[in-house]
């Protein structure tokens, strides 16, 4: 099934942001964001993600198929490398971890709590999360911060994988991953002043 | 002023109470929309639109 | 034409910029005459004095104390199903009226309370829930206070105000069943029967109404300027985006 | 969901957080009660089953913040919500975690401090039983109030203010039991009702706190 | 100096927070003690010293995670320590701004609670006395607290847990006073008492916490 | 006077970063240092700062002469531009803000709240802190994260104008300000994991 993103406006604290987006996303598929800072694009996957409500438009085939990964990896330092993945197994019913553990080379670090982890470490293991979801879309918002040349690498041959068994992959990022992917730059979907979709619309 | 008897104190100072407060409300209330007319019409003054 | 026509802002400013001036005479005229005819043209009560031209006071601030949590209920219910901005800011408009109101009625009665019970304060039930009413008054005007983006306030605040109206009773019926209460006890004179023949009975209705209307004028006029910080909020908003 | 349980004992009890200061908070209160209204042993005696109630629900009240704010700071609730667990599930089972880290120290605790502050000995089991009817209540409420001031920064004493007034019923019925008792009344009307509550509240109270979260996460 | 006292006082009216809260938290605390005892006023009177003053305790204890978490979290504290003040001043200057926006209003409204909890007639001045004695000290040695625990995230508990200790002999003594003067007794030698303690304390406790910020900005 | 700095060793929670770092700031003089993510170069700067102590060595002639600007402004959000600049400029014993507002173009902005600034205004707000605090030595920390090209050209003016008033600066940043300026580059002075000059020495 399709990810089909319609014409959609999203918009930060009531103020739109971007506006007339529109893309379909298949299976084996990768699609990546680019734009300058503030242009709206974690704004943007946070929508199609289901966190926050599009102003107009419609995303389509979304509902249960996506993996998020934002800015914040939501680990807890008080637990080993293997229980923070373990427990976002069992959360989306999955058992085997092991996999994921080994496409981003944590194998050495699974009895270390996630708090004595490098800021890079820490974001292998945000990403190996998304291994563990068992889901087929995976929306990632610059999944490689803070991570050296090997580890994106390593990130890259799992994205390739993901999508060779029939995933896809929307991501915002700022490099280049040496991913087959098309390119959206969302700095030409910027939403202009009339066009207050939003909730203050009344009050213009 | 009619003869409140004993219970003048009473009777006085809960009418003054409920006067301060009835005020305050209305003063404040008509301050601060004051107030935001004036920031919303030089605003819109601004943005050049009358809207 | 429908009554939600009223729910577009502008409209509303409209309607309300005509009534207002309405509003505030009447309700000022009313305030003072019955205030007046009250406090200087009824008799004593033969057993509570002077005391009794309180009652002007205390009963319309305590009907409206627990009315303008009841429209601040319907409005919230109006925002959450309809999501009608005006009702959204109107409920906020009126909360802090309503503390007002309360708390007039909880000074006028406690000042009540020293001549006929001997004491400022007691936990009756009557009393107690109007404390406990202020209490939800003050969560809420916190609420909303402290949420920087108006319509996720306005959400939450409305369904505190839910929440807060089943808790209330709740609580209520909680009070009755913790304490036995003075405020309806035998130290009243204006039992239904007796009812101080129309002598203390006009004067008060005229302060009732004076107060219902000086409520809708204050609601009307504090939800305009709501709606005004609205559009400038919104007016700012597309100027930063532009420059 | 039982991940979920468990691991959020597994941080209760690790990391020198949350487990534990509840409970001390509880002890410091009571202990602090005799300072301040002063050492007669008839007056605590009267006081003591209201006292314990106050005590336990203000130790409850200051362990909610933690409840939502770490997973929201760590952007671990962004992640929860757009997992396949429903929003309501994930704080039901989060107001039981609370409860088992904090509510249910303090019903056995309980009884120890009654002992500090004279509690008559009639009112022991109906003190320990009320508590553990009421605690619940009280975990799930917090996590209502949790969920509305999830997103506001240091939002522990607005927290307070938007609960404590949720508070009065259950406390109301919870210490008229315990004082009933303890008075060798028969509690079993207030424990009825406090029963009441806390069974409506559990029923009821995730589908308001989950509508309330998903308003504060967009 | 002044423009940080200024500034504090600025933060906390503005800015829906801090101000305010802290008097609604005594509020609450006030009046959920008789639902929590029962409603007999004579049982209030004889209690009531004590739950003002301790409600007094916890308000300017819950709000005491504010007063350097904030400045520690934007780095205004770092910022504040390469300037000319010296720290100890700053630390001063800032619990004399948490007394202002949170000790004096509990001490102004400390008598209206007094009615609620009917209150001996004779013990509104000497309670006001002693609150307005008493709480400068509270605010010193929380700001005290608050060096200790700058840099723990959601430290607020543990704060209390470190605080609370150190109140007790403000609060033996303030209370004693309180309670004496509602009993018709001389208060003089508690209040003499208090006094000294609060004087030593700010004398000698912003040097304390001084110490105590320096080992924790490095 | 000359900010001196001999054999520094300096370390973050016992475990040392740098050892051996030696420089001489004169007036007029500008220092920046570079290095990789984690080198230690923001360590250095407090220690140079007095924010925490040197493991080992000295720093001498920075007493009272630094004005410090970390990653995070300090910026109160609730109050406007000019009450920011003005609080701190009173702290300093300063009374003119005048100046710093014109150079870092904020006079358009002096009645906004800061929390009501982008990203790039806030930081700024924060540049212009530096110049209302009267002190010679301004060491600054990346000072020209999330500033747009006009505005990094801002910056750099106001550091040459400060040079040129006799002033000095030292700053870690990773990239080019066009100010004539010595490079350190902090990498060379890794400390080795036997110099263990810290606490914890007596139980080595
Ligand atoms: C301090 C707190 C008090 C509060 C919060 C309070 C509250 C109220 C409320 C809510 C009403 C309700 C109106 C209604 O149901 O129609 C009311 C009515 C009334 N109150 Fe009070 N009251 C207080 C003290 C007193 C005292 C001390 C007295 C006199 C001794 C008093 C005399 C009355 C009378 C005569 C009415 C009208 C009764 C009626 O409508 O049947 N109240 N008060
Ligand atoms: N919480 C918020 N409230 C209001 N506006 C916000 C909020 N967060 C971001 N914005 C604004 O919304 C716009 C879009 O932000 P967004 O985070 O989507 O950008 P981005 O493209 O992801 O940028 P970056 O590359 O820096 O991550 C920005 O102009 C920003 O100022
Ligand atoms: N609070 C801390 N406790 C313990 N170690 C820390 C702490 N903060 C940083 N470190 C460690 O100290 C080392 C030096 O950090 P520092 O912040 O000085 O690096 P930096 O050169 O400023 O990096 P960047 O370019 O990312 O700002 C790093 O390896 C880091 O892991
Ligand atoms: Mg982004
Ligand atoms: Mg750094």
């Amino acid at each position: 099934m399709e990810l089909k993103v319609t014409d959609l406006a999203v918009g930060r604290g009531g103020v739109p942001v971007l506006a007339g987006v529109s893309f379909a996303l298949g299976a084996g598929r990768a699609l990546v964001l680019r734009g300058p800072n503030g242009s709206g694009k974690t704004t943007l996957l946070r929508t199609v993600a289901g966190l926050q409500a599009p102003m107009a438009g419609s995303v389509a085939g979304a509902e249960d198929r996506i993996a998020y990964a934002a800015h914040a990896d939501g680990l807890k330092a008080a637990l080993t490398v293997s229980e923070n993945l373990q427990f976002w197994a069992s959360v989306f019913g999955q058992s085997d971890i092991a996999p994921a553990l080994a496409a981003f080379d944590l194998e050495g670090l699974v009895d270390r709590r996630a708090g004595q982890l490098s800021a890079g470490q820490k974001r292998r293991l945000g990403l190996a999360r998304l291994m563990v979801t068992g889901r087929d879309v995976w929306v990632l918002d610059e999944p490689t911060v803070s991570l050296d040349a090997a580890s994106v690498a390593l990130f890259a041959d799992a994205v390739r994988a993901h999508l060779a068994r029939g995933g896809a992959a929307l991501m915002a990022t700022h490099i280049e991953l040496g991913i087959e992917a098309d390119v959206l730059d969302v700095s030409g979907y910027r939403a202009a002043a009339t066009e207050m979709a939003s909730a203050d619309e009344a009050f213009l | 002023m009619p003869d409140l008897g004993k219970y003048a104190d009473a009777v006085l100072s809960a009418y003054a109470v409920s006067i301060v407060l009835l005020v305050a409300i209305v003063g404040l209330s008509l301050w601060r929309g004051r107030k935001v007319r004036a920031e919303m019409e030089n605003v819109e003054r601004r943005s050049g639109r009358d809207g | 034409m429908s009554l939600w026509e009223y729910a577009n802002p502008v409209k509303f400013l409209a309607l309300s910029e005509r009534v207002m001036p309405w509003l505030w005479v009447s309700s000022a005229v009313c305030l003072v005459v019955g205030l007046i005819w009250g406090f200087f043209f009824t008799p004593d009560d033969f057993r509570q004095g002077s005391t009794v031209k309180i009652i002007y006071l205390h009963v319309p601030a305590a009907l409206m104390a627990i009315n303008a949590w009841f429209m601040m209920l319907v409005a919230s219910l109006i925002w959450i199903v309809r999501r009608h901005h005006v009702s959204a800011l109107a409920a906020k408009a009126a909360a802090p009226v309503g503390i007002v109101m309360t708390l007039i009625a909880l000074v006028t009665g406690a000042i009540w309370g020293q001549p006929m019970w001997g004491t400022w304060w007691a936990w009756d039930p009557r009393l107690t829930s109007f404390l406990i009413l202020f209490l939800f008054y003050l969560g809420y005007v916190a609420l909303w206070e402290a949420i920087e983006d108006p319509d996720t306030a306005a959400d939450l605040t409305s369904i505190l105000c839910l929440v807060g109206t089943v808790f209330a009773v709740l609580s209520r019926y909680a009070v009755l069943f913790w304490n036995q209460g003075l405020h309806q006890g035998a130290s009243l004179s204006l039992d239904k029967e007796e009812n101080v023949a129309d002598v203390f009975y006009f004067p008060l209705l005229v302060c009732i109404g004076g107060f219902v209307l000086l409520f809708l004028a204050l609601v009307l006029y504090r939800t305009g300027t709501e709606i005004r910080v609205r559009r400038t909020r919104a007016l700012m908003a597309r100027e930063a985006k532009l420059a | 969901m039982r991940a979920l349980f468990f691991r959020d004992l597994a941080l209760a009890l690790r990391a020198g957080g949350g487990f534990g200061l509840g409970l001390a908070f509880f002890l410091i209160v009571v202990v602090l009660v005799p300072f301040s209204v002063g050492p007669q042993s008839a007056l605590l005696t009267q006081i003591a089953p209201g006292v314990l109630w106050l005590g336990a629900l203000l130790a409850c009240l200051l362990s909610l913040d933690r409840l939502l704010a770490v997973d929201w700071e760590d952007g671990a609730l962004d992640l929860l919500a757009t997992s396949p667990l429903p929003l309501e599930g994930i704080l039901a089972v989060k107001a039981a975690a609370h409860w088992v880290t904090t509510g249910l120290p303090l019903v056995l605790a309980a009884p120890v401090l009654g002992v500090l502050l004279n509690l008559a000995p009639g009112g022991y089991g109906v003190l320990v039983l009320s508590l553990a009817l009421g605690t619940p209540a009280l975990s799930m409420i917090g996590a209502f109030g949790a969920a509305l001031t999830v997103g506001i920064k240091r939002g522990g004493l607005l927290l307070s203010l938007l609960v404590l007034p949720l508070y009065v019923p259950t406390l109301i019925f919870g210490a008229e039991a315990a004082r009933r008792a303890a008075q060798g009344l028969d509690p079993a009307t207030p424990l009825l009702l406090l029963a009441g509550i806390t069974l409506a509240v559990l029923a009821a109270m995730p589908f308001a706190a989950g509508l309330v979260l998903r308003v504060n996460l967009r």
